[in-house]
């Protein structure tokens, strides 16, 4: 029995997938990003071996993708993000034709041809970097974990209007609105409709095309699900794995690669 | 005896310094303004009698300053803080023409003259809003809390140079370098020195004039106030200690001090707290026609009738 | 056979045009002592025929401060202007010239740029004019703005004969006049037509050499990378625009280029992907740019830069007729600023026409922070072509000069994944 | 008897209001729409036409730039983003054509734009030369306003008599009269007029037939006169930057909280033209003559007999004014270029100034009154 390995290094956070023959996760790990991404990313690996309860020699191939893709000592390819989202998104959803992903670096908007490759992309321009980020500055602004800032939101009455596109304007603008006594949660909602706007204009400009699948860790956030389904006026596929979309589509990649024949030469020195 | 208080309503920390008539300290306070000014404001304020051990009644006069300076419904008066920094930064050092404030949202300089008048100031670009928030967010980053930023910062070797001026992009290049394996410490040294840079050029755009004082909390920074020095090339005067986060709190409680005397040297009563402000600086007598919103919509055809109903 | 030029011996034409660059650099140390006045003048609208008449030595600012990035030497020189006062937003052009005027003119190529006699700023880029009231000011010279009316919509044309073309013409002619009255004033020579006859016979021939050279990479593979060894050649184009050497260097490039041709060598040993390059360079971090494209294959035959940087008079194939010299350089420039140098605000139709041209498989967008001129509606320009004409496009950003709008791992990241694309379009596209 | 004067001014300055920030161009907008961005435009041959000139001064701050974004550069100005959106959101479909002038190069690009994404409207650039200091300047006006002439000809699909255009001249010389009549009050007595008003006043006129503006400036100046006022001892200040893209509204009031603001370039395009333009002759010439010898400045606008600081300096000794304020809209290049001019000239003549960045799409102006009132508590301490 052989195994692939998908490593998904981002700018938070590290993730990794084992998948099997048929392609199915049978393990999996997830871990907040360290000082080192070389060794988050051999971390996360060994926790996703743990996972799946096999070692590194069942490993036959293995695909890195994120920002630290080149990071990880022990991968055999590398693949974008991009890629590997559209990919992962795809196997989860066939008929997926728009994949949108809210990274803490980059917000990606990819168009999905009829046979799953990627037809065209875009990504926030500069000024509109780290959208991701508004979430973060919000957390920072209101002292409240990232996870709570969705169900939060969602009791909002009154949304406040955020007007920039920039995340260090946004958090000013936040404190303003609190310092005139608006309440948080209108705050947090004004915040994630901003991103929502800001991430369907990136989706338009990709073309619009049923079906959307909404890959990332922000996809956890309802609020912003609720949202973004209600300005793109569609429904959004969102898997119980979509912050591991990146490393399941690295994952298949892998796949590809173990099925051509291709075997991993540099996992044993890299583990052992 | 006469008490006079000053209160600093900032974005991250409220601050009060209470005065006597001789510019003895008789009390200070500090919060976390949380995002309820008004609220850390009375909190602080309570703090501050509690602190002096006195009471409301004993305190003669109330000026504020800090971006929340109007939301402070028991103060006199209320002032900007740079003209605070202006007024405290002169009666601490009175050779001091240029200063420096690095705030959690903005830096500011500004130059004042001998007697401690603002005569010209600039705040950061908002493009070069790299300011307190942005070290604090590089520290997170890196695991760090805000008040193990200077200590770790000194144990740099090789600092790495983060040139961005935009915040978001120098988070950017701080990720990448983490990537690229740098070791923390010279990364947020790194953000350190480029946040000193953009300083020093503010402080140039103001005439960079001699001698140097950093107010704010960064005072706090050791790491900050030697990487400004060593830009500057010259000592920086840094507020008495303890004072340092208390400056503007300070000259706001100096301002009150003056405004009393001087209604007391012309015979005047101290009128009651309410904020009405000098120079009708910031009262808002007039019309908002910002806020005005039209019921419906008015096409230009139908205004000659219109017209006609009101002339 | 015409004189031999030392300097163009026995090297490939790029180590010749950096020589020849370097050869016109160093005689500006030296224009005032030899008695010759120095004008500063701009890529895109300058008149150069008339000041080589006046025999100007010529200063292009631009080049002065895309070299301190070349150079790595951008960051200090813009940095000076900063604390100077100016905001991060203004053109690092202009910043990186300034720079230069606190550094007591000194240029890191090691030339001290004389100061200006003359400054002509054209209305092709509006910065143009804000950078020259910035030289009245520094310099104490009034500048010469050339107001060069260029199309008033995408698909606008003032034929032959028509008031239009009249009215056009005729105002830039009187500037030209106005030019040579106050060159005349200048120099204290009077104008002569002969000699701008001349210098305009020159530019005809390098103009047309140069439409070849252009032709040349329409080949597959193509022998040159437009964004990199171009660069070279259109220095030489602007700088010895007008001359003997000029002419002179044009041929050898053109043998250069042919054989290439003949012998089927290209720049990219193995080249996969054509792609058309819109916006001007980011020269602080070319090499690597460009290195990112080739290492996937990828080659630019064709850049819309290389036409409204180089004169612009490729875009129509228009010539001059040196026997009326003076009418036909008002006309030319005319058309000049309608087909080439005013083609920013409406050249969806053009890149698509080029990328069709040159057998291009996409069209690169490189967005500059500071100059709005190439970049404001590059985004929209994107957005009708790729949607009009189906072409795959990347659209990345960094500056011309200024290393903090240079993030490397956003740009590989955008460059990896448009190849990705590519190559799923190219596997699609044998498989069916 | 005051006070009713006063009630009727604020029913006329929230008409003005309505008509100002108004955006909308719908399908069955008559007069049908020319719309223009800043910063002038030759009106006249528009009204002649029988058209209504529409200068689009952006979406202000209440809009939601939701289609632009993905059309524009990061580093562009606000002014032409909201613009981009409004015309992609469909609130000025009605508009019939849309021009720009070579003032920046972002300006240039919205014709661009525009041709590409509205192909029913008429988009062009009306090319206003920047020299104007050559003998064939005039000329070469004269020849681009035939231009347009011919162009608005084919629109309505007849001829625009000399006659016609003369019209709309007397009309826009009277209002022209009216706004420096407006702008007299400002300075002479600032606390009879706010600068709130005055432009509310001023931008209504950007909605309206000129004749319909004439009557409501009329009808203004009359009610001023009646009007009781507080003076107040504020500092007299000229504010600089709001000659292309608008400073919001709070901004202006920010300022005045603190300030008198006794001259601006607000809307400057509106009062471009500073004397009567002549009623007799080639009205076309007289508009092309008038554009080139009896205009205003701007930092977009080259012209060697106007260098900015001195242009400055008049402004400030005519407004009899103490300090200025010359503020910037963010990426807005021409403004930030002449800002630091300012600033040195300013510096030399030992006059106090302030240096303000503004977006017109800004909500938030705590840090802005923070620095106005430090500013004014400065001048106050002197």
């Amino acid at each position: 029995m052989q195994y692939v390995a998908g490593i998904d290094v981002g700018s938070t956070q590290a993730k990794g997938v084992i998948l099997d023959e048929q392609g199915n996760v049978v393990g999996e790990a997830l871990l907040d990003m360290e000082t080192n991404m070389g060794t988050a990313a051999e971390r996360v690996f060994a926790l996703a071996l743990a996972s799946a309860g096999i070692d590194a020699d069942a490993v036959a191939f293995t695909v890195a993708t994120g920002y630290g893709r080149y990071r990880v000592t022990f991968g055999d390819l590398q693949v974008t993000e991009i890629s590997c989202h559209a990919r992962g998104a795809v196997a989860a959803f066939p008929a997926t034709r728009t994949v949108l992903d809210i990274g803490g670096q980059d917000t990606k908007a990819i168009r999905i041809g009829p046979s799953g490759e990627v037809v065209d992309f875009a990504m926030n321009d500069k000024c509109a970097a780290g959208t991701g980020r508004f979430l973060g500055a919000a957390s920072f602004a209101l002292e409240l974990p990232l996870s709570e800032l969705g169900p939060l939101a969602m009791k909002a009455t009154t949304p406040v209007k955020i007007t920039t596109t920039c995340t260090v304007f946004a958090e000013t603008e936040i404190i303003g609105h609190l310092a005139k006594g608006r309440r948080p949660e209108d705050v947090l909602m004004g915040m994630h409709q901003a991103i929502a706007t800001r991430c369907a204009s990136l989706v338009r400009r990709v073309g619009l095309t049923p079906e959307v699948t909404f890959t990332g860790g922000v996809s956890r956030n309802e609020a912003m699900v609720a949202l973004l389904q209600e300005v793109l006026g569609m429904p959004l596929n969102v898997s119980p794995r979509a912050h591991f979309m990146g490393a399941i589509g690295a994952g298949l990649y892998a796949l590809d690669n173990a099925r051509a024949g291709r075997r991993s030469v540099r996992v044993r020195e890299a583990i052992s | 005896m006469m008490l006079v208080a000053g209160i600093d309503v900032g974005s991250t920390y409220t601050k009060a310094v209470l005065l006597d008539e001789m510019k003895t300290v008789r009390g200070t306070a500090v919060r976390r303004s949380g995002y309820k000014p008004a609220a850390a404001a009375a909190a602080v304020y309570d703090d501050l009698l509690a602190s002096a051990g006195v009471t409301k009644e004993e305190v003669t006069y109330i000026a504020t300053s800090g971006y929340g300076r109007y939301m402070v419904p028991f103060r006199h008066t209320q002032i900007t803080e740079l003209t605070c920094h202006a007024l405290a930064t002169k009666y601490h050092f009175p050779r001091v023409r240029t200063i420096l404030d690095i705030g959690g949202q903005d830096i500011k300089a500004v130059r004042i003259d001998e007697q401690g008048r603002v005569r010209a100031f600039r705040l950061n670009d908002k493009c070069a809003a790299g300011t307190g928030a942005f070290l604090e967010k590089t520290a997170r980053y890196l695991g760090l809390t805000t008040r193990d930023i200077g200590p770790y910062a000194l144990r740099s070797e090789k600092p790495v140079e983060i040139s961005s001026v935009c915040a978001v992009f120098a988070e950017s290049e701080v990720i990448n370098h983490l990537a690229a394996g740098i070791a923390p410490e010279d990364i947020i040294q790194g953000a350190i020195i480029a946040l000193a840079g953009r300083s020093v050029q503010l402080m140039k755009r103001v005439g960079l004039e001699p001698e140097f004082a950093l107010v704010g909390g960064m005072t706090q920074n050791p790491a900050m106030v030697a990487a400004l020095e060593a830009k500057l090339g010259a000592p920086l005067h840094l507020p008495p200690r303890g004072l340092g986060q208390l400056n503007g709190a300070f000259g706001a409680a100096l301002l009150g001090l003056r405004r009393v005397e001087k209604l007391l040297a012309e015979g005047q009563p101290i009128p009651a707290p309410g904020g009405n402000a000098m120079g009708g600086t910031g009262v808002t007598r007039v019309r908002r026609w910002s806020a005005w919103m039209p019921e419906q919509k008015v096409m230009p055809r139908d205004v000659p009738a219109a017209l006609g109903a009101t002339g | 056979m015409t004189a031999p030029y030392p300097v163009l011996e026995g090297v490939d034409a790029r180590t010749a045009g950096q020589r020849l660059i370097n050869q016109w650099l160093a005689s500006l140390n030296t224009a005032h002592e030899r008695g010759q006045p120095v004008a500063y003048v701009f890529v895109m609208g300058n008149a150069v025929e008339i000041l080589r008449a006046f025999d100007f030595a010529l200063v292009f600012p631009e080049i002065n401060s895309l070299q301190t990035g070349v150079r790595k030497a951008s960051a200090e020189f813009l940095a000076k202007a900063e604390d100077f006062g100016f905001s991060p937003d203004v053109c690092s052009y202009v910043k990186a010239d300034v720079g230069l005027m606190l550094s007591n003119m000194q240029h890191p190529s090691g030339v001290t740029m004389p100061m200006p006699d003359l400054a002509i700023a054209s209305s092709m880029c509006n910065v143009y004019i804000k950078w020259a009231e910035i030289w009245e000011r520094h310099f104490g010279i009034p500048a010469f703005v050339l107001d060069l009316p260029g199309k008033r919509f995408a698909h606008w044309q003032a034929p032959a004969g028509s008031r239009q073309r009249e009215a056009d013409t005729r105002w830039v002619l009187g500037q030209l006049q106005d030019l040579i009255a106050r060159c005349e004033q200048i120099t204290g020579r009077k104008f002569d037509r002969d000699r701008l006859a001349e210098v305009e016979t020159y530019v005809n021939e390098m103009v047309r050499l140069w439409i070849d050279i252009l032709a040349f990479n329409r080949n597959r593979p193509a022998p040159y990378n437009s964004m990199l060894d171009g660069l070279t050649y259109m220095g030489v184009l602007n700088a010895w625009r007008g001359t003997r050497e000029g002419v002179e260097y044009m041929r050898l490039l053109h043998r250069e280029m042919a054989d290439k041709v003949a012998r089927g060598v290209g720049r990219v040993p193995n080249e996969r992907f054509r792609l058309i390059f819109s916006g001007t360079p980011c020269y602080v971090n070319m090499r690597r740019l460009i290195e990112l494209f080739e290492s996937h294959g990828g080659v630019f035959p064709a850049a819309d830069y290389l036409t409204y940087a180089a004169g612009g008079l490729d875009s129509a194939g228009i010539f001059y007729d040196p026997s009326r010299p003076l009418e036909s350089l008002a006309e030319v420039t005319t058309l000049a600023a309608q087909f080439g140098l005013s083609n920013h605000f409406f050249s969806h139709h053009t890149l698509a026409q080029q990328a069709k041209d040159y057998l291009a498989d996409g069209i690169v967008y490189h967005g500059i922070k500071s100059c709005r001129t190439v970049a404001t509606s590059m985004a929209d320009n994107r957005e009708y072509v790729s949607t009009r004409y189906g072409l795959p496009t990347l659209y990345i950003e960094s500056d011309l000069i200024d290393p903090r709008y240079w993030s490397d791992a956003q740009i590989k990241n955008r460059i990896d994944a448009f190849f990705e694309v590519l190559e799923q379009r190219a596997l699609l596209a044998n498989a069916s | 008897m005051a006070i009713d004067a006063e009630a009727a001014l604020m029913t006329l300055l929230e008409r003005c209001h309505e008509l100002a920030l108004r955006n909308e161009v719908p399908d069955d907008e008559y007069p049908e729409v020319i719309g223009y961005f800043p910063v002038y435009f030759p009106e006249e041959i528009v009204h002649a036409a029988g058209l209504r000139p529409h200068a689009l001064y952006g979406g202000g701050n209440k809009i939601e730039v939701r289609l632009a974004d993905a059309r524009i550069g990061s580093f562009v100005c606000s002014i032409c983003r909201s613009t981009t959106e409004l015309g992609l959101n469909g609130t000025l479909r009605g508009m019939k054509g849309f021009f720009a002038q070579p003032i920046c190069d972002a300006a240039r690009h919205m014709a661009g734009i525009w041709g590409r994404n509205f192909p029913r409207q008429m988009s062009q650039l009306l090319l206003l030369p920047q020299n104007a200091n050559s003998p064939a300047t005039k000329r070469y006006v004269y020849d681009e306003y035939q231009r347009l002439r011919s162009e608005l000809a084919t629109q309505v699909g007849h001829e625009i008599s000399d006659a016609a255009i003369r019209a709309s001249v007397h009309v826009y010389n009277e209002n022209r009269r009216l706004q420096r009549e407006l702008y007299g009050i400002k300075r002479d007595d600032p606390a009879r007029l706010s600068t709130v008003e005055a432009y509310l006043l001023v931008r209504a006129g950007t909605r309206l037939r000129r004749e319909e503006h004439n009557v409501i400036l009329r009808e203004a100046l009359h009610l001023l006169t009646e009007r009781r006022v507080h003076p107040r001892d504020k500092p007299r200040v000229v504010f600089l930057g709001g000659f292309c893209e608008q400073p919001p509204l709070e901004m202006i009031e920010t300022i005045e909280d603190a300030c008198f603001i006794v001259d601006d370039d607000l809307l400057i395009g509106q009062r471009w033209i500073l004397a009567d333009v002549p009623e007799e002759g080639d009205p076309v010439w007289a508009l092309a003559e008038s554009y080139v010898d009896r205009s205003a400045w701007s930092p977009v606008q080259y012209d060697a007999r106007k260098p900015k600081g001195e242009m400055l300096m008049q402004m400030i000794r005519e407004a009899r004014a103490e300090a200025a304020i010359i503020t910037a809209a963010k990426f807005c290049e021409p403004a930030l270029d002449d800002q630091l001019a300012l600033a040195h000239r300013l510096n030399a003549e030992k006059i106090p100034y302030l240096v303000l960045e503004f977006e017109e799409k800004m909500t938030s102006f705590e840090q802005m009154a923070m620095q106005v009132e430090t500013f004014a508590e400065s001048l106050l301490f002197q």
